[in-house]
């Protein structure tokens, strides 16, 4: 069903990432469990799409699909024109080099026996990208770009505050200059003040780098203001999808509206 | 919840002050990076216990290295005047058993062969477990399959009883004993490295890793391995003095080492054969085995605490 | 009014007058290495009967701990060290334990964060729901029954007395978190302490649970809302008392703290929230990190994060400064223009 | 996983355990250098047992098994006296069939245990629940420094010192033989005194873990009397997870009786078992070490249904399966 790829507005751009009608089945004891059905989503270049559903609507499934970390159980995933499933293991490690990730949980993400800037150097180390001393001033020039005193580059995660580590972490995500960057979450473990300082860095990045971007989040307000095309998901399938500003101003879908109208608005 | 959290940070680690130190404060200086092993030592030397039972071991392995230079006498060696003499018998400082053997000489031999015997059998055993263990939980499929079937029958076969059958088997030497105690061991490591590895490969640095394009044996040994060294140091320090135990056990049953090589087990045995005529048999032997093993377990203990700080202790 | 059950000698209370007033208290925890950690450090605020409270703050500013510093049930590590809390009529800090107890539960109840820790997966909400009741000796075993199967109706959930066999862990979440919340009110508390009860929820959950306990709030139960959601304050509490590392930096009715705050930690935190609608709207993230306990600075604990700090000045204790009739603000810069755009 | 099905696959799993442990015993033994035989040879006329029965014994060993049978004849008609409670006549103990010999040492070896775990468990609960209630008072650390002993030593150490202190120094107790009351308690005290360490850490970690659970702060807040709180909340859960430690635990000391067994003289299992390996004593050992394993599978499997009997969640989700049972006993232990 690529009509649905070709129709929407959003698609002026060549699609970086596509997947088209994924599915992935989690066996458990309690059965099979469908955490995402038939979902085609695509991410243009230098697009940024959001992703909103409640917990368990297999938002975070679908962004480990987009990045190959997860086999899809039918469906496939391309990336600039390349069919995750058939590349193999080696060209895809090389391949991640252009499609980097954000996780939830700072602290976790982060590699708790290397020091901040040993985490940010660690994927050029992996990918062989230039000598000890450039990658030690690579990653410097990276913790001072998310707003880290390379003086601190030394101190392990454990001494850094969260919204500190998720900077570290993106700033590890950004070593590579991938074209395409997984935000999943990233500021949902932040306290209020802190999860703006990263929304805001999040934002300037991107149009800094003219990265593109999957961001997904159970916070529709976050998603509103990141994202220029979003996918609503409920039980594993995308129920709306469209333009920021039309789906949050028009939305169609029942679940939509119903997700909008328990949003609790602070001053208005 | 963030009364939990505001106690529990303050229990914890320091890392309050630490983030403090990096965030608010603009001295560099002042904020000193503290790794997961560098905050595991800290934390060891705090406990005073551990630090002084950790000399104590540095000073018994030290003894057992040199006991045939600081033994009195032969181990062998009968001295037929002085049979079944108390402590402070010409001599013999701790008196000496049935054929006239010096206890004191005897004991300090039988420390050697306990220590070689279980920092072998632990070598071995370590090696295995890493090595299944690791396998089984990195990569699951034939080595887990294998490992789990093997571990339920060792369940059913308790180690001591398996070490018995081996030693049966092998015969009475030092090498006998090291691989019965070491197989007998290896398989309740191997469960707790393979846990340990399938606890860390939930982590989500393991995730971000694959995500960062690292290929299996490079998430294997880069990242889960150093990481599941602290717990395994833990398990093995604890191992160390259970493999002294086993040693002496199967010495104690008549199946330690060829005597007249001096086994501790042995020399238990003995002494409660002669215990009403000549309790210090029993008394030296027992007390030099006891010291070793409590200190052997406090540095476990404080090892422990070290690594998991929230552990019972706390 | 279902306040059939008067909380003991509240007779003695002024008549009108807060359902819980709270003065100058004081908490602090004992670190690892025996230094003491002022967790809250001189809050005051006011409960009155049929109104809600909104306490917010960010992890960390002492909002949990001043809760649990009322009720007296703080860690081993924790201690009030000064400060009093008055309700019906006595001070609970300086009550002995047995008269805590009657009023732990049976005058104030609690609602916490997430059910499926707050309550026992080894007890059926049988057990869990009329416990206390039978405890405090409100009514019978059979009575006490009834009313746990009445009150889990009155949140909304079928089938009650199918229901109340269950365990917990059989419930859904939404559901479970209702359960918790009947639980708290089979005894008919005059105040109600609700510790982020919608933060582990999902939105649309969220809502209804806010919805269920502002039908508690009409009927005249006392409410206080422990939350870092704006959101949730503006939705739900009348007032509302911003902390900060332990302290209250501002106390206002939630509608005018919100349209026009006056501390600038709490103009900083309207600034970073995030609303829908507000795309167009940039961002003002606070800069900085919040203070641990161990380092805070001296004076204004926000100074160092505050673009209108004036040093030395800042470096002052700062007292809160009461502005017009219900506001109070921590700042001695609070009466300045603002000059917001 | 239904109850029945679970028990199934678990009393099948059991009989495969069985089959390999089996496997395992015989393979080694088959290895060792030298059979009874020879050993007897060479040491006949310095132990006591040889003699007559021995030129009987071989007789009648040689016609069960025959002299040339190859190994797995061997394995089957040994496995076909298991199970018909038939495996012949014992080398070391001339005159004496194996079977009766287990039958006879079994019961000794079963009341050195229960008595031990019973003795464990008295010892352990309240210790455990006591320390944890005054966490970090001089009394929860002289409560963990008594466990820490009791863990460190081995039981034959903790039954030699207190064989010199309750014989050699006070003369109360005797320290060998298995006939009078008065032999039942240096043996059982040695053997529980570890087990009630292990057991008195677990309960105390285990009650601190629950106390800090936030369910039983919300009883606290419901405004619970303390003890109460303790006992509904906070000790039924944390003791719920001590059945699954009892099973290894049991296991622990069926074995740990070889040693106490030794030491003490005591015609028990283990002792039998020790004494059949010193002097290849084939069928002995074989027959003893099964038992052992039969013994120590049927407990850990009453323990895993216990266990899911006493956790609503397991028995409400119908969660019956072993690894999960697992998970809970291996990680405490």
């Amino acid at each position: 069903m690529t009509t649905s790829d070709v129709d929407s507005p959003g698609s002026a751009a060549r699609p970086l990432v596509a997947a088209h009608e994924v599915s992935k089945v989690f066996g458990s004891r309690a059965g099979e469990v469908r955490a995402v059905e038939n979902v085609s989503l695509h991410i243009g270049v230098g697009e940024t799409v959001g992703v909103v559903g409640e917990s368990g609507s297999g938002k975070s499934t679908l962004a480990r699909l987009l990045m190959g970390l997860q086999p899809c159980t039918s469906g496939r995933v391309e990336f600039d024109g390349q069919d995750l499933a058939t590349v193999p293991g080696k060209e895809l490690r090389v391949l991640r080099q252009r499609m980097q990730m954000v996780f939830q949980n700072p602290f976790g993400s982060l590699l708790p026996h290397y020091s901040a800037v040993a985490n940010v150097m660690e994927p050029l180390r992996l990918h062989g990208r230039g000598t000890k001393t450039s990658r030690r001033e690579q990653a410097d020039a990276l913790l001072e770009m998310v707003g880290i005193h390379p003086g601190f580059g030394e101190l392990y995660p454990s001494q850094f505050s969260g919204g500190q580590q998720q900077r570290i972490a993106i700033a590890r995500a950004l070593a590579l200059e991938p074209d395409l960057l997984v935000c999943d979450e990233p500021t949902s473990s932040l306290d209020v003040s802190i999860q703006a300082q990263i929304l805001a860095l999040l934002g300037e990045l991107r149009q800094k780098l003219g990265l593109s971007c999957l961001f997904i989040s159970h916070n529709l307000a976050v998603v509103e203001r990141l994202a220029d095309r979003v996918a609503v998901m409920s039980q594993g399938r995308i129920v709306e999808e469209g333009p920021t500003e039309r789906l949050f101003e028009a939305p169609e879908h029942p679940y939509t509206r119903q997700l909008l109208g328990a949003v609790l608005p602070v001053t208005m | 919840m963030d009364v939990i959290a505001a106690a529990e940070g303050l229990h914890s680690t320091g890392l309050e002050p630490d983030a403090g130190a990096a965030g608010a404060g603009e001295t560099v200086a002042r904020a000193r990076a503290r790794g997961p092993w560098r905050k595991a030592w800290d934390r060891f030397k705090r406990n005073r216990l551990a630090l002084i039972s950790l000399v104590m071991c540095g000073v018994l392995v030290v003894v057992a290295f040199a006991a045939p230079w600081i033994a009195p006498h032969h181990y062998a060696d009968t001295d037929y005047e002085a049979l079944l003499a108390g402590a402070g018998a010409d001599g013999h400082l701790l008196g000496t058993d049935q054929l006239g053997r010096d206890i004191l000489s005897r004991t300090l031999y039988g420390l050697r062969t306990a220590l070689i015997v279980a920092f072998g059998a632990e070598l071995l055993a370590l090696l295995c477990a890493l090595v299944v263990g690791l396998a089984a939980g990195y990569r699951g499929g034939r080595a887990e399959q294998g490992l789990m079937a093997f571990t339920d029958v060792m369940y059913a076969f308790p180690s001591y009883l398996f070490a018995i059958v081996m030693v049966a088997v092998l015969g009475r030497s030092i090498f006998a004993l090291i691989v019965a105690i070491g197989i007998a061991g290896w398989v309740t490591q191997a469960r707790l490295v393979r846990a340990q590895v399938l606890s860390i490969k939930q982590r989500e640095y393991v995730e971000a890793a694959r995500a960062m394009g690292a290929s299996g044996p490079t998430i294997a040994v880069r990242y889960i391995l150093p990481n599941a060294i602290g717990p395994m140091l833990v398990t093995t320090s604890f191992a160390i003095p259970a493999a002294i135990a086993a040693e002496a056990g199967l010495g104690l049953l008549g199946l330690g080492v060829q005597p007249p090589t001096p086994s501790w087990g042995g020399m238990i045995s003995e002494g409660t054969r002669y215990l009403l005529s000549a309790p210090h048999m029993l008394l030296a032997p027992a007390c030099v085995f006891a010291l070793a093993l409590l200190a052997f377990t406090w540095v476990g203990d404080g090892v422990r605490d070290a690594f998991d700080p929230r552990g019972d202790r706390r | 009014m279902t306040m059939t059950q008067a909380p003991s000698g509240s007779s003695s209370g002024t008549p009108g007058g807060p359902l819980l007033r709270v003065r100058d208290l004081h908490t602090e925890f004992r670190s690892e290495d025996g230094a003491a950690l002022r967790a809250v450090d001189g809050v005051s605020f006011d409960v009155e009967p049929g109104r809600a409270l909104a306490i917010v703050g960010e992890s960390g500013s002492g909002k949990s701990v001043s809760m649990r510093s009322v009720l007296r049930l703080l860690p081993r590590t924790g201690r009030v060290t000064a400060g009093e809390v008055w309700f019906g009529g006595q001070d609970l800090l300086r009550l002995p334990e047995r008269q805590m107890r009657r009023i732990r539960g049976r005058d104030i109840g609690m609602v916490f964060q997430n059910a499926m820790e707050a309550m026992n997966p080894t007890l059926t909400l049988e057990r869990q729901l009329t416990e206390h009741l039978l405890w405090h000796g409100v009514c019978t075993k059979s009575e006490a029954r009834e009313r746990a199967v009445r009150a889990l109706g009155d949140v909304g959930i079928p089938e009650p007395e199918r229901r109340i066999r269950v365990y917990p862990f059989q419930l859904s979440g939404g559901m479970r978190q209702r359960a918790m919340i009947a639980m708290a009110i089979v005894t008919r508390p005059a105040l109600l302490i609700a510790d982020e009860p919608t933060t582990a929820v999902d939105v649309t959950i969220q809502r209804q649970i806010l919805d269920l306990l502002a039908g508690l709030k009409d009927q005249g139960t006392g409410i206080i809302m422990v939350t870092h959601d704006l959101g949730v304050a503006r939705y739900f509490c009348d007032d509302s008392v911003v902390m900060y590392a332990g302290r209250v930096v501002e106390r206002a009715p939630t509608r005018e703290l919100l349209s026009r705050p006056r501390h600038p930690y709490a103009a900083g935190l309207l600034g970073s929230s995030v609303e829908l609608g507000s795309r167009d709207r940039p961002l003002h993230p606070i800069p900085g990190n919040p203070p641990d306990l161990a380092s805070r600075p001296r004076g204004c604990p926000f100074h160092p994060r505050c673009d209108r700090a004036v040093l030395p000045r800042c470096q002052d204790e700062q007292e809160l400064i009461q502005i017009g009739g219900a506001r109070a603000v921590a700042c001695w810069r609070a009466e300045d223009g603002h000059d917001d755009q | 996983m239904g109850v029945v099905r679970f028990f199934g696959q678990r009393l099948a799993r059991l009989a495969v355990s069985l089959v390999a442990v089996s496997i395992i015993t015989f393979g080694l033994l088959q290895l060792a250098p030298g059979n009874f035989a020879d050993i007897q040879r060479v040491t006949s006329g310095a132990t006591s047992i040889a003699g007559t029965g021995t030129e009987s014994m071989l007789a009648e060993t040689q016609a069960r098994y025959g002299d040339d049978t190859p190994v797995v004849q061997q394995y089957l008609t040994f496995m076909k006296g298991v199970v018909t409670w038939d495996m012949g006549p014992s080398y070391r103990y001339a005159g004496r069939a194996v079977e009766d010999i287990i039958a006879a040492a079994f019961p000794v070896s079963a009341t050195l245990a229960v008595l031990a775990v019973l003795l464990a468990l008295l010892i352990a609960v309240p210790a455990g629940v006591f320390a944890a209630m005054r966490q970090n008072s001089k009394a929860d650390h002289a409560t963990m420094f008594g466990v820490t002993l009791g863990h460190a030593l081995p039981n034959y150490l903790i039954a030699a010192f207190l064989i010199l202190i309750f014989t050699a120094f006070l003369g109360w107790f005797p320290s060998s033989g298995w006939e009078r009351p008065e032999h039942v308690f240096l043996p059982v005290v040695a053997l529980a005194l570890g087990p009630a360490a292990v057991l008195a850490r677990y309960v105390r970690s285990s009650m601190l873990e629950t106390l800090r659970e936030e369910y039983v702060t919300a009883a606290m807040a419901k405004g619970g009397p303390y003890r109460t709180v303790v006992v509904r909340h906070a000790l039924r859960n944390s003791l719920i997870p001590l059945v699954t430690v009892v099973g290894p635990l049991l296991a622990a000391l069926m074995t740990g009786t070889v040693f106490v067994e030794a030491l003490f003289r005591i015609p028990g299992l283990g002792y039998y078992a020790a004494t059949a390996a010193a002097s290849r004593d084939m069928p002995l050992l074989m027959g003893t070490v099964l038992f052992f394993a039969l013994i120590i599978m049927v407990v850990n499997l009453l323990v895993d249904l216990t266990y899911g009997i006493l956790d609503p969640r397991i028995r409400a989700e119908g969660g019956w399966t072993s690894s999960r049972l697992r998970k809970v006993s291996t990680q405490q232990v």
